[in-house]
């Protein structure tokens, strides 16, 4: 799932200093899932924004509306009755969001509330770690289904390179070194042979390096 | 409360409404068994009226739990006919006819309100029931006499018709007739309780002659707050609060005087120090207490704690001597008693300002008359006559007797045999298929509140000065009336009353109320309570909120009257705004399991799982051994001679042939999981230690105690040295060589009463005393010796102790801190001991030295099942009940009741009767079809639901999990009420009923909003 | 002979050959460059030049290895995948060769946190091993990597980096001979401080004849005080320091400090020569070019040997 | 007014800090009348929604009393408690509100003066404090709209 995290508060406040009334509106899937943009977060942020305010003398009217999703049109639709009636949205979904809603309302301004960060699985309560690129040719296969391009520091595929020590990278001793996991799981697998083959030089154009991509199902696009 | 138990179906007709007689028909109804409660007095009760507080607890509890007749279930099950008594009997158990008399009242039941108005102006001739009554200061927190109403002794009355018209009722009926009517009933309890000993007739004490000497319950009644002097302790002659109290124990008992009874009445010892405590709790060292007793029988559970913290806590003086006389002080009213002792020569004589009697029970007349009239047998001192292994039931089967009218005993004991008759009352009950209503409707129907604004009432109590005197509860009632959606408000007294409750109900119906506010106590007190009144006034039990205003506010603000009462306001305001946001909602059920697990084949497991399947029920009986019996397989005689043996064998015989029971043995508990009703123990069993999980609904623990065998006095290291119990199988097997014993010396209190083992065990001085009259019926030349600290023979085997020193033996007390001193001498024994009369030592070699040596509590065993039932124990080891008076067999953990050796040491008559007991109990809780699991649950909206597992991962009991549907999925059943999940969850998806978040939003708002 | 490179044609004949190195200034001064290379003169075979070292911004590799090239040493380009993506590699490459540079080291180079810019982005549009094979693909087949004709393609002397000392060190000879299968004619290793561990790395270098197919350099740093011996041992990633030479620096006086250094570094050499599989020597006295001539002559590799 | 005296709100568990307070009244403690009670069945189910409401809505302190560590009735109710309650006081402390305002303490339900002691020293420690901010500025508005 896409992982993010709340935005310092300085920062949001910052953006919308001059608002009185703000549309606060947090999404229902992802950001729910990494506890940064739900519901509950919604009603956090609204209340800490509010109080900063009145701590200065200022009233802010935060509205609070959590959508499904904020990556679909018709979601992001059901927020037109209450445009209007505001200065600024502030968007607590991922990036997609944060710029369907902008796309919409072109004459608001949209403010992030959240830094997206990865494409990412849980490690336990309250914990995510970052697993794939999204480089748009899953090479999964070769490694024994651990991804180098999204878990070494330098995207090695043939790892790993002279920093790993005690199976941690050279970059942090937070950070597996994945080369060390891959080694561990090929010899799980019983594959040790398979990791002298030289996987070759990336293809990156399929990977955002190839320019913003689109998928297009030609059985579904109207 | 008119008597509206059908005609068709035949009640149990329970005699005497005292407080076994209440515990009796509270237990039958609760299994949803018909009661007729009848009762001589105007209003039930019997003796406990006249208590104010009670030992152990030394509080007046009692009210509390017992004349609850009319709540919920039991209305519909108890019929209550006082001023009435049986006048004849006929027909068999389960078919009888009784003929009842009632005297007239003179007051039309209906419409007395028990204003009080009539007394007030006709007090000689109006009868209230102190106590009971609602005016009585004592139980101003339950103030209600059943029936809460007077009556009249029209004979004493002067002026009928000024009395007729001074009833603002007009209740008053001048031609009211004595009424006869005819019941058929299936059994009968007989629970009329006995009179006290009027010591009047004792010429050498002067009772009735010098004002200044009362009797113990006189005592009791002029401390208690609805006595006489209204609580005030002052001497009846002057008024005056007295210096010197003294007691003086066995007044008309333990005698053979004319006017005495030779038993002893149990209870005295203990209400004398209970009566000393409390008046040294009251008035510390201003009044000196002291007490002349000859053995102080303090042998119930933990009551020799009661007895040491008497002594060295309250300071209380005790003098171990036989009283000669009270003698009047010449020109004052002190009175003058003179007593020797062991140790002082000549005569003594003190002075006190007051002397106790403490009296025991005599039977009196009416209860020989009604023995006779349903031709009920009695034993010497005129109590019902009961077997040694049938505690409860008379020679005339269908008859059951419980309480004192059986033998001399206190609250706790009573309340036992109260439900042990219940018990063996409902067997001879037709087994209907009792259809029994579900619960709901003995209410009225839910009124469906959905939809309609809210209208809240609500309601301040003062609870007399708990409240009132720290808040000025007008004010804030005045406030209250002005909170949005608050459509009602009204002080409310004794909200938790009867008559307040009422009060409530027609109010909620009057007004439309669809919410209630209560300003009380703590909701962890009465919250059941408030929330069963309003659903009986048609509102959904959760449309009432507490606000907590007496312990949370008045009791630690009572230093500031303006702040407390400006708290009382916000706090009933928060509650308003919180119960404006709350809505109706349904306890969940779960089918209830019927089965029973008895943990312990000795006497009280046997029994119990032996009247349970009798019921109908399904018993798994578990014993840890190879085989069934525990410690009664090691006692061969009873004190009354029965050969115990054999009784053992034909209990195990009917246990093991029973198909209603299962009995598994060589079975040790190894897990426990489930709530009351739902049970699954696993238990590893047999020599191949295969497991096997039983499921059940309610428990038994029956798993008994162990003899003690302290290496003390050469117990075990010399032949001669055994104890009681070795003793009494020797004296079955091998009778021969005690011929030509020429002596024996026993020791009481070995091992017992000791810092290690703190407790009296009961039964050691009646063992002693049986063990040696078996001797002197074998060799009547024998010299016996008994060496005691207290000789606890309490009430009727008092009678086996006259009869062993009328055959000489010898009994000499010792210190417990110098004790005999032991020493081998060839193949017999020397014992030297200081003999308390001549205090000089003396020294015996006897054939045999026998020591009284007790029980122990099974440590270990209660140690692992304690940990995996999770019940608690006392400090020596034994489960721990959930109340000593008023639940004595139930244990504080739902669905688990204790019996026998393993509550604390008894004799196996009293464990028969714990077991029958115990019985009642699991009949009266599985009475319900369903259990009802209450309604603070947790629940999911699917609409919200992002199935992110932040639940599932948070929930300490594993309950919620995403289902088929793609949503988190909470089972009422599983889910403890925490509302961990409700607080984690990011897509604020869960609510947790009873604590949403919009009324805890409320709350804040009802707080913290400035502008109103 | 595959390419003119010094250093093929040395080891080809069979000389143990000595490669120097020098870090380029972090500023336009050439001089600098010529002053430490003129220091290594007559004592190295050929100098390496570093390429941005531990992700500090210094003057490129490519433009110190002309300088070297104008007072007549013999420079190996370093190149790292950070830095480059796979145009700009080849174009330097072109551009390099065209300057008579004809030796050169592949690299991964460090990650960008460990310099002056832990900002920037990456690039590793390849790693250390895909270059190779650009490099041999360059040189052998005469062709881009993405397969267009080299119209002059050049031959270059392709070298890589070995970290025989870094985890997991049972994957460590695997990874040489994917290096050496990516087409790398001679390797560097990482500097040599636990030579036991080195020993065991070569004799699975030798199980595998690797040696046979590649020539071997072992790295070599004299450690100028026990300070630097205790950064090298806790703060350079993949780095082995015993701790017995860092007690060893610890017991020796300050002053004497540098010179204990010199004596260590001339024992491993000594002990690594006398490894079979061990064609040369890559002596990295970076900042401290000064003790080389010292080091080479007390090993016995003075005067070079002329090809 | 001269002496401040401030709102506080205190998130009682049920099992043991609701318990001690009624103790503290069996006991007839005493303690200031500042501290408003509110039952919850654990300090788990505090919402650190509910922490930050309730500052917004002008309370000067919030207490959240839970069971002694490892006594929770729920099991880890309080640790959860314990570790909101802290991440609660991060959040105060960016937008510039004292993090002493919110608390979180433990105690035993036959804790009465623990209770009592707590709930005074807090009090103390608030008014100290001075007034929530926010607080101070609503009414500030508030008697302005009057006005206006």
């Amino acid at each position: 799932m896409i992982t993010a995290e709340r935005k310092p508060l300085a920062e949001i406040i910052d953006s919308i200093d001059d608002c009185r009334r703000i549309l606060l509106v947090g999404c229902n899937e992802c950001v729910t899932v990494c506890s940064a943009g739900g519901r509950k977060e919604v009603a956090m942020l609204a209340s800490a924004l509010q109080m900063d305010f009145m701590k200065r003398g200022k009233t802010l009217d935060v509205r609070e509306m959590t959508l499904e999703r904020q990556c679909d049109p018709e979601y992001v639709e059901q927020l037109a009755p209450y445009i209007g009636q505001v200065d600024a949205v502030v968007s607590m979904a991922c990036g997609c969001g944060v710029q369907e809603v902008a796309k919409r309302f072109r004459d608001k301004r949209v403010f992030p509330a959240v830094n997206t960060k990865f494409m990412g699985a849980s490690e336990g309560p309250g914990i995510w770690a970052e697993r794939c690129h999204g480089c748009g040719n899953c090479l999964l296969g070769l490694t024994g289904g651990i991804c180098p391009i999204a878990r070494c520091s330098k995207r090695l595929l043939n790892g790993p390179c002279g920093g790993s020590s005690h199976g941690k990278c050279e970059v942090s001793d937070e950070i597996d070194c994945v080369w060390q996991l891959i080694w561990d799981r090929l010899k799980e697998l019983g594959q040790e042979d398979r990791y002298e083959e030289i996987i070759e030089a990336k293809d990156w154009s399929t990977e955002r390096a190839g320019g913003p991509r689109k998928i297009v199902r030609e059985d579904l696009a109207q | 409360m008119t008597d509206h138990t059908a005609e068709h179906n035949k009640p149990i007709l329970v005699i005497g409404g005292g407080v076994g007689g209440i515990k009796v028909a509270m237990d039958l109804s609760e299994a949803q068994k018909d009661v007729l409660l009848i009762d001589k007095a105007p209003a039930i009760g019997g003796l406990m009226t006249q208590l104010d507080r009670t030992f152990p607890t030394n509080n007046c509890d009692l009210c509390t739990i017992s004349p609850r007749l009319s709540s919920g279930a039991r209305e519909k099950h108890i019929g209550l006919m006082p001023l009435t008594q049986v006048t004849s009997l006929e027909g068999e158990a389960g078919d009888f006819t009784v003929k009842l008399v009632s005297a007239p009242r003179y007051i039309d039941l209906e419409k007395c309100t028990a204003c009080g108005e009539c007394h007030k102006k006709y007090p000689e001739c109006v009868r209230f029931v102190p106590g009971l009554d609602h005016r009585a200061p004592t139980c101003m927190r339950y103030p209600q006499a059943t029936p809460q109403a007077f009556s009249i002794d029209m004979a004493a009355c002067l002026d009928v018709d000024g009395l007729i018209k001074c009833c603002p009722a007009n209740a008053i009926i001048p031609d009211d007739k004595e009424k006869t009517e005819t019941r058929k009933v299936s059994a009968i309890v007989l629970a009329t309780g006995a009179d006290l000993f009027d010591p009047g007739k004792l010429d050498h004490f002067g009772h009735g002659r010098y004002p200044n000497v009362v009797t113990g319950l006189e005592y009791e009644r002029i401390m208690s707050a609805s006595g006489p002097t209204l609580g005030e302790l002052v001497r009846p002659s002057d008024r005056q609060q007295p210096k010197r109290v003294a007691w003086i124990q066995c007044a008309g008992s333990r005698g053979i005087n004319r006017e005495d009874v030779s038993y002893c009445s149990s209870v005295c010892c203990m209400y004398a120090l209970k009566e000393a405590i409390v008046t040294k709790e009251r008035f510390q060292n201003d009044i000196e207490t002291t007490i002349f007793y000859m053995d102080m029988r303090t042998f119930g559970k933990d009551y020799e704690g009661y007895y040491e913290r008497a002594k060295d806590q309250y300071g209380i003086r005790l003098v171990r001597c036989r009283p000669h006389s009270i003698i009047p002080e010449k020109d004052s009213d002190d009175l003058r008693i003179s007593y020797a002792t062991d140790h002082e020569s000549g005569m003594i004589t003190e002075n006190f300002d007051m002397v106790v009697l403490s009296t025991g029970f005599r039977p009196s007349a009416q209860t020989t008359q009604l023995a006779e009239t349903l031709g009920i047998e009695l034993n010497p001192h005129r109590f019902a006559k009961t077997g040694s292994f049938q505690p409860v039931s008379t020679n005339r089967p269908g008859v059951y007797v419980c309480g004192v009218f059986e033998s001399p005993k206190d609250i706790p004991e009573t309340m036992v045999q109260a439900s042990a008759a219940a018990c063996m009352a409902a067997k001879h009950l037709p087994i209907k298929t009792n259809e029994m209503p579900a619960a709901e409707d003995i209410y009225p129907p839910e009124r469906d509140v959905t939809g309609e604004a809210p209208r809240i009432g609500v309601f301040v109590c003062d609870c007399g000065e708990n409240i009132g005197g720290a808040i000025d509860v007008a004010s804030v009632v005045e406030e209250a009336g002005k909170y949005p959606h608050v459509v009602y408000a009204e002080m409310a007294g004794h909200g938790c009353g009867s008559e307040a409750l009422a009060r409530m109900q027609s109010v909620i119906k009057e007004k439309g109320l669809n919410r209630v506010v209560v300003g009380a106590c703590s909701p962890r007190t009465h919250e059941a309570l408030f929330q069963e009144t309003i659903r009986k006034a048609g509102l959904n039990r959760y449309l009432v909120e507490i606000a907590n205003i007496r312990d949370q506010n008045a009791w630690v603000h009572s230093n500031a009257r303006e702040l407390a009462t400006a708290k009382a306001k916000q706090l009933i305001r928060m509650a308003a705004f919180s119960v404006a946001k709350s809505g109706p909602l349904r306890d969940h059920q779960l089918p209830m399991n019927k089965n029973v697990l008895v943990v312990g084949g000795g006497v009280a497991g046997m029994n119990a799982a032996l009247e349970l399947a009798n019921q109908g029920f399904k018993v798994v009986l578990a014993e840890r051994n190879g085989r069934l019996g525990g410690l009664a397989s090691v006692v061969r005689r009873t004190l009354e001679g029965d050969d115990v043996r054999a009784y053992l064998n034909q209990l195990v015989d009917q246990v093991n042939h029973h198909e209603g029971i299962e009995v598994i043995t060589n079975a040790i508990v190894v897990d426990h999981a489930g709530m009351p009703g739902k049970f699954t123990t696993g238990f590893q069993i047999g020599p191949r230690m295969y497991y096997r999980q039983i499921e059940h609904g309610a428990t038994i623990m029956a798993t008994g105690a162990m003899a003690n065998r302290p290496g003390q006095y050469l117990l075990d290291q010399h032949k001669a040295v055994m104890t009681q119990l070795d003793l009494d199988d020797f004296i079955e097997e091998t009778p021969a060589p005690i011929a030509d014993w020429e002596s024996v010396v026993m020791i009481q209190c070995v091992g017992s009463r000791t810092p290690e083992n703190p407790n009296c065990s009961r039964i050691c001085c009646q063992t002693a005393i049986k063990n040696a009259l078996r001797l002197l019926d074998l060799n009547p030349q024998l010299q016996i010796f008994v060496l005691y600290r207290d000789m606890r023979t309490y009430g009727f085997s008092e009678d086996a102790y006259i009869e062993a020193r009328r055959r000489g033996v010898i009994f000499v007390r010792y210190q417990h801190d110098a004790p005999p001193e032991v020493e081998a001498a060839g193949d017999k024994v020397a014992v030297r001991f200081i003999d308390s009369v001549l205090q000089r030592p003396v020294e015996v070699t006897c054939n045999r030295l026998v020591l009284s040596t007790g029980l122990v509590a099974d440590e270990e065993s209660t140690e692992d099942l304690a940990a995996i039932f999770h019940l608690n124990r006392t400090e020596d080891g034994y489960f721990l009940e959930d109340h000593v008076k008023l639940k004595p067999v139930d244990m504080s953990v739902p669905g688990f009741f204790v019996a026998g050796c393993a509550h604390s040491p008894r004799s196996i008559r009293e464990s028969i009767a714990q077991a029958q007991a115990t019985a009642a109990r699991v009949q009266a809780m599985l009475a319900q079809d369903t259990i009802n699991l209450g309604a603070v649950v947790a629940r999911v909206d699917p609409e919200k639901c992002a199935t992110c597992l932040a639940c599932v991962r948070a929930c300490p009991y594993h309950v919620p999990f995403i289902n088929e549907d793609r949503y988190s999925e909470i089972d009422p059943a599983k889910c403890h009420g925490c509302g961990i999940c409700a607080a984690e969850c990011p897509a604020k998806a869960i609510q947790l009923a009873c604590f949403e978040d919009e009324p805890i939003m409320a709350k804040l708002e009802g707080l913290l909003e400035r502008i109103a | 002979m595959m390419t003119e490179s010094v250093l093929e044609k040395v080891m080809k004949a069979g000389h143990i050959a000595v490669t120097g190195e020098c870090g380029p200034p972090r500023g336009a001064m050439p001089e600098k460059v010529k002053e430490k290379a003129e220091l290594l003169r007559g004592y190295v075979d050929a100098v390496n030049i570093t390429d941005n070292q531990t992700a500090m911004v210094r003057m490129s590799s490519f433009a110190a290895s002309m300088i070297l090239k104008q007072i007549n040493m013999n420079p190996v380009l370093q190149m790292v995948c950070r830095d480059r993506n796979r145009l700009a590699m080849q174009a330097d490459i072109i551009g390099a060769y065209s300057h008579g540079i004809n030796t050169m080291l592949c690299l991964t180079g460090d990650h960008m946190k460990f310099g002056d810019h832990p900002m920037a982005s990456g690039v590793f549009d390849l790693d250390s091993i895909q270059m190779i094979q650009m490099v041999r693909k360059m040189r052998d087949e005469g062709k881009f990597f993405g397969g267009a004709e080299i119209k002059g393609a050049p031959k270059m002397f392709i070298g890589a980096a070995a970290n025989p000392f870094a985890d997991p060190f049972e994957l460590r000879v695997a990874r040489l001979a994917k290096k050496v299968r990516a087409g790398a004619d001679f390797i560097q290793t990482q500097c040599i401080f636990n030579v036991d561990k080195f020993e065991q790395w070569m004799k699975g270098v030798r199980e595998r004849g690797l040696h046979k197919e590649t020539y071997i350099m072992a790295g070599i740093t004299p450690m100028k005080s026990v300070g630097a011996a205790r950064y090298m041992k806790n703060k350079v990633p993949g780095m082995d320091v015993p701790s017995e030479l860092v007690d060893r620096m610890a017991k020796t006086p300050k002053e004497k400090q540098a010179q204990e250094g010199i004596d260590i570094c001339v024992e491993t050499i000594k002990r690594v020569l006398d490894i079979e599989g061990v064609a040369g020597v890559h002596i990295m006295a970076i900042e401290w070019e000064s003790a080389v001539p010292e080091i080479v002559e007390r090993s016995g590799l003075y005067p070079r040997p002329q090809v | 007014m001269e002496t401040f005296e401030p709102v506080i709100v205190a998130f009682c568990c049920h099992y043991c800090a609701y318990t001690a307070a009624d103790m503290a009244g069996t006991m007839r403690l005493n303690y200031p009348t500042n501290v408003k009670i509110v039952r919850v069945p654990c300090s788990g189910k505090v919402d650190t929604i509910h922490m930050m409401k309730a500052l917004e809505k002008g309370a000067d302190g919030v207490l959240v009393a839970g069971c002694l560590d490892g006594d929770c009735h729920f099991k880890n109710g309080n640790t959860k408690a314990t570790k909101r309650v802290a991440f609660v006081q991060k959040l105060l402390e960016e937008i510039g509100i004292e993090p002493q305002r919110l608390a979180m303490v433990t105690m035993s339900a036959g804790m009465g003066p623990r209770f009592a002691k707590i709930a005074t020293e807090f009090t103390e420690e608030i008014r100290k404090l001075g007034p929530n901010p926010v607080g101070a500025a609503k009414q500030a508005q508030a008697a302005a709209d009057k006005v206006a």
